[in-house]
């Protein structure tokens, strides 16, 4: 039995994906301190140490490779970025380290290669895209157009990827008025807008996040494209907080899982509570979905190894039996459960809403909100999500569990 | 007026100048001669604050100004001519000569009066006054260079190789013109390097010699100059 | 008769108004040094630049042992056996004295192993000779922004003498030049050049050294050719005693 | 630039300072086995190296690239799709494609840059490198975006290897590259053509009247570069295991151009230094210094351009010059 | 193509240019004198939007009204030019001017880091945004399509009135010859009397009170975040080069087509509006090697 646990995680303390990068890192202080308080893993405590994933491709692997060969870390959280995750899931594999995709959305990653180490501890692109789609033509079914405007990187193409592949197999009468790429971090989207504008579309979709969604939905609003068309923004609980009043009523919003900081079936949950309390009084703003996601690794971390020792008969386990233990674990971490598939991807639930401004808040929050079953959006294992997405039709929504609340 | 006492100066950290004393009285003109490399542009540039003065000090009417920053320092009457033109090609001609004038904000009259004592000593500028600085002929640009000085020069004028690259009859021209200069406005000291002392003689009060960095011969009179 | 080294044919070129250039027809012999004399802005360096292609003519050719070189760029004419040395220097100002003539001399000689050391080409030699010849040897190892005025002209001599040229021509090589080298320099300068065989077209403001070492003098007035001869009349000439020697030569 | 002049001397062997880096070298190689956690973070440093010497020969005739990253990725690219083409191709093959991959675009790109100078010259290169940056951003269904594309480990003279073996492979692969490449370009700036290449930043005029096209002297130094960078980038993926359009972005340039100065502005050996040292503070500072590592590492710059505008390898030299005394007494 | 669509995009292209245009001045200004890439104007940019930001907000909740913000704006602009500027160019620059250009540009780039990360640790790494301003002024509907008055109005009013300004002091005041004067030749200025020192530091500052103002005019229409430096530097740096060495009104054009080609790829052809800007300077530069304004520097023989 170690004397402590040691986690290596990489995040984004520099750069724009630091507004995931930061709170996850804050939540993650947290979270690790209230463990080891409540007595580590089975009395290990755990330590975590962050690696800045802004600090480029090469520190990040000679960092990462430190911590693992010398700096004793047994498990690694890595990463954020999906290009990461690509360069260190490998390395992570040949240097036979547990590593959890925390935060990465590619489904690639596991549809093209296996692992033995790797495991991911949230969805993929693939069910936070389904839902957003299904969300969209539950609430609004009869949108003749729509136009997309995307960051112009692998995440803004992969996701419109698949996005519009569900939409074409769902409701093949859409029109796609307009494809916008504007550069990553582009600082201005005026004449986006202008064109929209004139286009006319029912339903904009951006799976934009960061600043870019900020300065997209903020000029959008400024000029009243907002009273025309429906914004379908699959990653604006992140943003719900800074958009303040910016952001207007019937906008649908998604959050890369069911990560909402008044989480329906979560809210009324003690630790859930006191955690969203905790953390707002540490940071002086409310939790966003990167900081679900990193509880969602800890969780896994615990319960991987809680299983591990059970399976062991109650020894400390060593790291082929905590990966051998991590297959099909489910673990809740603050939102629903989640359960690690064969293939190693978690299956996460997905939470979309309706934008409102109801003025309990300085900022729009959520209504009419649909709850979806991952195993359901997700890919079966061996499946590749582009060709099985595409393969899809109207009915595959009938069929689907969905819990709703009007808030 | 001006005294160079003991003066070592180095450009960048290579000692040019060594141990030089000049001291030169109001209104007599020096010329400075020596073979190429010796330090005649040093010593000018020295004057003008353009070396690191690593010993001695210099004496401008009776006031050090070893330390004094480099532009405060053609106010006090000083004209300086470098032997490579340096003229502003984005200005004509006559802006050239004029800059000197604005940039010690003189006012208008005396600006003009400047003006006409250069033409007069320069006839030959009033053709080109609005020609680009940058399109003169070599000869044409150390007259212009020339002009130049005379604007702020009330005090001293130093001249770096002023002749070079002149047809002689023009340079016979221009030493005339010093001279009556010199002449019409007895309170001008005249510091003139020359590598042709032949154009100086009998014009030049005093000849110093410079070799390797330091003054050499002592002071001759105008009439045993070497031709 | 058999064709001149350089020849131009009504050169003409006016900048802004100004006539740098009007309709210069010259023919220069080879073996004869001819010096070129004339009042400041008179188009002598103008009429260089032609020759050497650095600028286009409006009107008219140069032609360079019978080729129409008017079109070229100045390294081609270079590479026909032109070398020039300027009125105001044109130095590697960043290397050595001596690098600059090894460096002259590499594109002479063009450049074969690319990793041999530029200091152990076997020009090295005659390039340390060509420095003292224009008393430059003591600074050979200085970097040229480190040097006066005058030494750089020098240089600037030696740098055109290394491409070993047919035709050399120099612009105004003396001034700058301490007086009393002057003399000493064009001495060894024009004796050289006699034994290598090279022609040499030089202006010159300096009449003594003209009369001295010019086989012909051309003058030039307000960009042409106004008179050309044998030193001897043409400096007695009392136009040219007007426009450029002035009264007490 | 008196460095030209007298940096093929101190390359005499047996010099006591050209011993200095005999022992330089040694000290490397004996990396794997002293300190095992460096071993990666200095393949990285070597392959950079080997770029920044690409942008040092540049800065020897005054010309900044600030798109010089462009041959890195191509380099790198290259490699990952003749990998994909070709499973388990071999580590030599690599480095020939990769290579020539670089040359190629150095002289396409070169035939063009050469005719400018300066801010044009910096600006231009940056246009094709970003250029070519959203080639790859736009045509994600080959290159994978900016997720960019792995590049599987290749085999060595046919053997297919485990990570570990591998990368101590390409390790001492890499330090012979900079040793002998290193060699290489130091001969080559003494030599008449990379003497009469380096003055294009003095006097291009004089130069045409030598004879000398200036821009065929540019692109004969140019090619050197593309061909520096394109070793480094076919080192630094294969190394990584993935390409992503980060390798051509415009801010990886402006860290060569960052290192070479760093390192000493025009100094072959300050290259390889620079690239070490920063790649070792980049490293650490963003390990233990969270989110501040850019101050630190600008301040370092500051530092060194202000205190020792010669670069570490002027510190390094003058260190070095001192020890040497001592031992002579 | 129709009407509508065409005078859309002109709308949208000189609305983008106008800012692209203010910022890229100063670059241009500083470039052309002290022949200074300077990196660190991202980062003048960014702080200057950071400040008015803070400014402004501190305002309305002191219950200012949001018109008020134009004055904060000048002022950011004038504080991120003397705290920042002055002390760059004294306590950097001014050691480093008869060193090589790529030293400069580097102490510059280094500068640019050092302030990146000082950004972060003074406003963290949240992104800002406060358009109270800009949504004081209205919006006005064009062919059907709403307009900011600010984007579409002010901002090219404020580009031109800068453009004739700064034209105007080069030009046609003193301190604009000497500014010139000093551009070509250092020494030979001072041996004239110009004090180049005053010189430089006179038109850092007014450089980065540009910058700074940059950024001020920026904030209301975009986040102001980490990095938003960095890009609106490489995108300077184009239109400097575009431009020809220092050529404001170089600059001015430059930025138009910018604008423009940017709009118009976007409505035309959206995929390549990220390389606008290189496409144009390798086009300009194809035709005019030196620049757009630029003119060939005939070297004296
Ligand atoms: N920038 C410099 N760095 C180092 N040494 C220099 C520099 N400029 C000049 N020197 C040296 O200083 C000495 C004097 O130079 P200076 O220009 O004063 O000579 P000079 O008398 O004017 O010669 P000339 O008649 O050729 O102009 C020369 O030996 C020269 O090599
Ligand atoms: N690039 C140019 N642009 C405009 N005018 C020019 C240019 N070059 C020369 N000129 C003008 O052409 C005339 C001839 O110039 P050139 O340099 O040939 O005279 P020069 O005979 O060499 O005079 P000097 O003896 O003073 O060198 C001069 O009036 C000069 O002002
Ligand atoms: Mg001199
Ligand atoms: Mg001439």
């Amino acid at each position: 039995k170690p004397d402590s646990l040691k986690v290596g995680m990489t995040t984004f303390l520099t750069g724009p994906a630091s507004v995931f990068g930061v709170p996850a890192r804050d939540a993650m202080d947290i979270l690790v301190a209230n463990l080891n308080d409540a007595g580590g893993i089975d009395g290990v405590p755990v330590e975590v140490s962050y690696i800045d994933e802004g600090a480029g491709a090469e520190a990040l692997s000679s960092e990462f490779r430190r911590m693992v060969e010398t700096g004793g870390a047994d498990v690694m959280f890595a990463a954020i970025s999906s290009g990461n995750c690509q360069t260190l899931a490998p390395l992570a594999e040949d240097l036979k380290v547990p590593n959890f995709l925390w935060d990465c959305g590619t489904q690639k990653i596991f549809e093209e290669h296996d692992y033995k180490y790797v495991f991911r501890t949230q969805a993929n692109a693939t069910p936070e895209m389904l839902a957003a789609v299904i969300y969209l033509l539950k609430v609004k079914p009869d949108f003749k157009t729509l136009a997309v405007v995307n960051q112009d990187y692998a995440w803004g193409r992969d996701s419109w990827d698949i996005f519009s592949t569900a939409l074409k197999a769902m409701k093949p009468d859409v029109e796609v008025v307009g494809e916008f790429f504007p550069k990553f971090g582009a600082p201005d989207f005026s004449t986006e807008i202008s064109r929209l504008q004139a286009l006319r579309p029912d339903v904009v979709l951006s799976t934009s996040w960061g600043g870019d969604l900020d300065t997209f939905v903020q000029q959008a609003s400024q000029r009243g494209l907002m009273n025309t068309s429906t914004f379908v923004l699959p990653l604006a609980e992140s943003s719900l907080e800074r958009l303040g009043s910016a952001l207007p009523a019937g906008q649908i919003v998604g959050a890369r899982g069911d990560h909402y900081f008044l989480h329906p079936e979560r809210r009324d949950d003690a630790d859930f509570k006191a955690f969203m309390t905790e953390y707002e009084e540490k940071t002086g703003s409310v939790s966003v979905y990167s900081v679900f996601h990193a509880s969602q690794a800890l969780a896994a971390l615990k319960a991987g190894y809680e299983k591990a020792i059970a399976d062991n008969g109650g020894t400390w386990p060593d790291k082929d039996q905590f990966v051998a233990a991590m297959e099909g674990l489910t673990f809740q971490g603050l939102g629903l459960p989640v359960t690690i598939r064969a293939d190693h991807q978690g299956i996460e639930a997905q939470l979309m809403g309706t934008s409102v401004q109801t003025g309990d808040y300085p900022f729009a929050t959520l209504e009419n909100i649909m709850v979806f079953d991952g195993a359901e959006l997700t890919a079966p294992v061996g499946a590749v999500s582009t060709e099985w997405v595409g393969a899809l039709d109207a009915s595959f929504m009938d069929g689907l569990s969905i819990s709703t609340f009007d808030k | 007026m001006l005294q160079l006492k003991s003066l070592d100066a180095s450009i960048g950290i290579i000692p040019i100048l060594r141990g030089v004393d000049i001291s030169l009285q109001a209104a007599e003109t020096v010329a400075l001669i020596g073979r190429n490399g010796a330090g005649k542009t040093t010593v000018l540039r020295t004057i003008m604050g353009f070396t690191k003065v690593t010993r001695g000090e210099i004496l401008f009417e009776g006031a050090p100004v070893t330390a004094l920053h480099p532009p405060k320092r053609p106010a006090l009457g000083i004209g300086y001519a470098p032997e490579d033109r340096r003229l502003f090609s984005a200005f004509t001609v006559e802006e050239n000569i004029l800059l000197p004038a604005q940039a010690a904000g003189l006012d208008k009259g005396e600006t003009r009066r400047r003006l006409e004592r250069a033409y007069h000593i320069l006839p030959e500028l009033k053709a080109m006054t609005d020609r680009p600085g940058g399109a003169v002929s070599g000869g044409q640009g150390k007259m212009v260079a020339l002009a130049r000085a005379l604007m702020l020069g009330t005090k001293l004028i130093m001249l770096d190789e002023p002749f070079q690259g002149l047809a002689p009859a023009l340079a016979q021209r221009y030493a005339e013109a010093l001279r009556t200069l010199r002449d019409t406005d007895r309170s001008v000291t005249l510091i003139i390097t020359e590598s042709n002392p032949a154009l100086l003689r009998g014009f030049a009060d005093r000849t110093l010699v410079i070799e390797r960095g330091e003054v050499a011969a002592g002071t001759l009179d105008a009439e045993r100059t070497p031709a | 008769m058999t064709t001149p080294l350089l020849e131009t044919r009504n050169l003409t070129i006016t900048f802004g108004g100004v006539i740098a250039a009007n309709d210069v027809s010259l023919k220069i012999e080879a073996g004869r040094n001819l010096a070129i004399i004339g009042p400041n802005g008179a188009g002598k360096t103008t009429f260089l630049n032609i020759c050497t292609g650095w600028i286009k003519p409006r009107k008219g050719q140069v032609l360079f042992q019978g080729e129409d070189v008017t079109a070229l760029p100045p390294r081609k004419i270079v590479q026909r056996g032109v070398a020039r040395a300027f009125q105001i220097p044109q130095l590697f100002t960043e290397h050595t004295a001596l690098e600059n003539l090894l460096i002259a001399a590499a594109a002479r000689d063009g450049m074969r192993n690319p990793l041999i050391d530029l200091h152990d080409t076997p020009a090295r030699d005659e390039m340390l000779h060509l420095l003292e010849m224009v008393n430059c040897a003591d600074v050979a190892h200085r970097l040229v922004v480190e040097l006066s005025e005058g030494q750089r002209k020098l240089i600037d001599i030696a740098v055109a003498l290394a491409l070993k040229p047919r035709l050399l021509l120099m612009d105004e090589p003396t001034s700058g030049v301490a007086s009393s080298e002057k003399d000493g320099i064009m001495e060894i300068l024009i004796t050289a050049l006699a034994e290598a065989k090279v022609t040499s077209v030089f202006v010159e403001h300096d009449m003594g050294i003209v009369q001295k070492y010019a086989d012909e003098v051309a003058v030039w007035n307000a960009g042409n050719v106004q008179l050309r001869g044998a030193p001897a009349e043409i400096l007695e000439h009392p136009d040219v005693i007007r426009d450029v020697i002035g009264e007490v030569a | 630039m008196s460095s030209v002049s007298t940096a093929p001397k101190t390359d005499a062997p047996k010099h006591p300072k050209s011993m200095l880096w005999i022992v330089g070298v040694v000290l490397l190689a004996a990396v794997p086995f002293a300190v095992p956690s460096l071993q990666l973070l200095v393949t990285f440093a070597l392959a950079k190296g080997l770029a920044v010497v690409g942008v040092t020969v540049l800065l020897r005739a005054g010309q900044v690239s600030f798109g010089h990253a462009l041959f890195f990725g191509i380099a790198a690219y290259a490699c990952a799709f003749l990998m994909a083409a070709i499973p388990g191709a071999d580590l030599a093959l690599l480095l020939l494609v990769g290579t020539l991959g670089a040359l190629l675009a150095g002289l396409c790109v070169g035939l063009f840059v050469v005719r400018y100078r300066g801010i044009f010259f910096g600006m231009l290169n940056l246009a094709f490198s970003m250029i070519f940056w959203s080639i790859l951003e736009k045509f994600y269904h080959i290159t994978g975006g900016a997720d960019g594309i792995r590049l599987p480990r290749p085999t060595v003279l046919g053997m297919a290897l485990e990570r570990g073996p591998f990368e101590l492979i390409l390790y001492y692969l890499a330090i012979v590259l900079m040793v002998v490449l290193g060699w290489v370009t130091i001969r080559w700036f003494a030599s008449p053509v990379g003497q009469i290449f380096q003055t294009i930043k003095t006097n291009e005029t004089r130069l045409e009247y030598l004879g000398v096209s200036p821009r065929r002297a540019l692109l004969s130094g140019y090619l050197l570069s593309a061909l520096l960078c394109g070793v480094g980038g076919v080192l630094m993926g294969v190394a990584q295991g993935a390409v992503t359009p980060e390798y051509v972005w415009w801010v990886r340039s402006a860290e060569m151009v960052f290192i070479a100065v760093l390192g000493g502005a025009g100094s072959v050996r300050g290259a390889f230094l620079g690239a070490l040292i920063y790649e070792i503070v980049r490293t650490y500072a963003s390990a233990y210094a969270g989110d501040i590592w850019q101050m630190l590492l600008g301040a370092f710059l500051l530092i060194i351009i202000l205190f020792a505008p010669g670069g570490l390898i002027g510190i390094f030299g003058s260190l070095a010059g001192r020890a040497v005394k001592e031992d002579a007494k | 193509m129709n009407v509508t669509i065409f005078l859309l995009a002109l709308f949208d292209g000189v609305s983008y240019a106008a800012l692209v245009f203010i910022v890229a001045l100063g670059l241009t200004l500083i470039f052309g004198v002290m022949r200074i890439l300077n990196v660190a104007h991202g980062s003048l940019y960014a702080i200057g939007a950071y400040a008015t930001v803070s400014l402004t907000g501190f305002a309305l909740s002191m219950g200012a009204a949001p018109i008020l913000a134009f004055p904060l704006m000048l002022i950011s602009a004038v504080l991120v030019g003397l705290l920042i500027g002055g002390p760059i160019e004294v306590l950097l620059l001014r050691r480093i001017y008869n060193k090589p250009e790529v030293l400069q540009l580097l102490v510059t780039f280094a500068v640019f880091m050092i302030l990146e990360d000082v950004q972060r640790l003074v406003w963290g790494t949240q992104p800002y945004f406060q358009s109270a301003v800009l949504q004081s002024l209205g919006n006005i509907t064009v062919l059907g399509v709403t307009y900011t008055v600010y984007q579409l109005i002010l901002l090219p009013l404020v580009a031109v009135a800068l453009l004739l300004g700064l034209r105007f002091f080069l030009r046609h005041t003193l301190n604009g010859k000497l500014i010139l004067a000093t551009t070509e030749d250092r020494e030979a200025a001072q041996s004239i009397g110009i004090d180049a020192d005053r010189v430089f530091l006179l038109t850092f500052i007014v450089g980065a009170i540009l910058a700074g103002l940059g950024g001020a005019l920026a904030s209301p229409t975009t986040s102001i975040l980490p990095g938003m430096g960095a890009d609106m530097i490489v995108l300077s740096f184009a239109v400097v080069a575009t431009a020809g060495l220092g050529q404001i009104e170089g600059a001015a054009l430059t930025a138009l087509m910018i604008g423009l080609g940017r709009s118009f790829a976007i409505y035309f052809w959206p995929e390549i509006a990220v390389l606008v800007p290189y496409l144009i300077m390798v086009l300009v530069l194809l035709v005019r090697p030196e620049g757009l304004f630029g003119s060939p520097a005939a070297r004296k023989i």
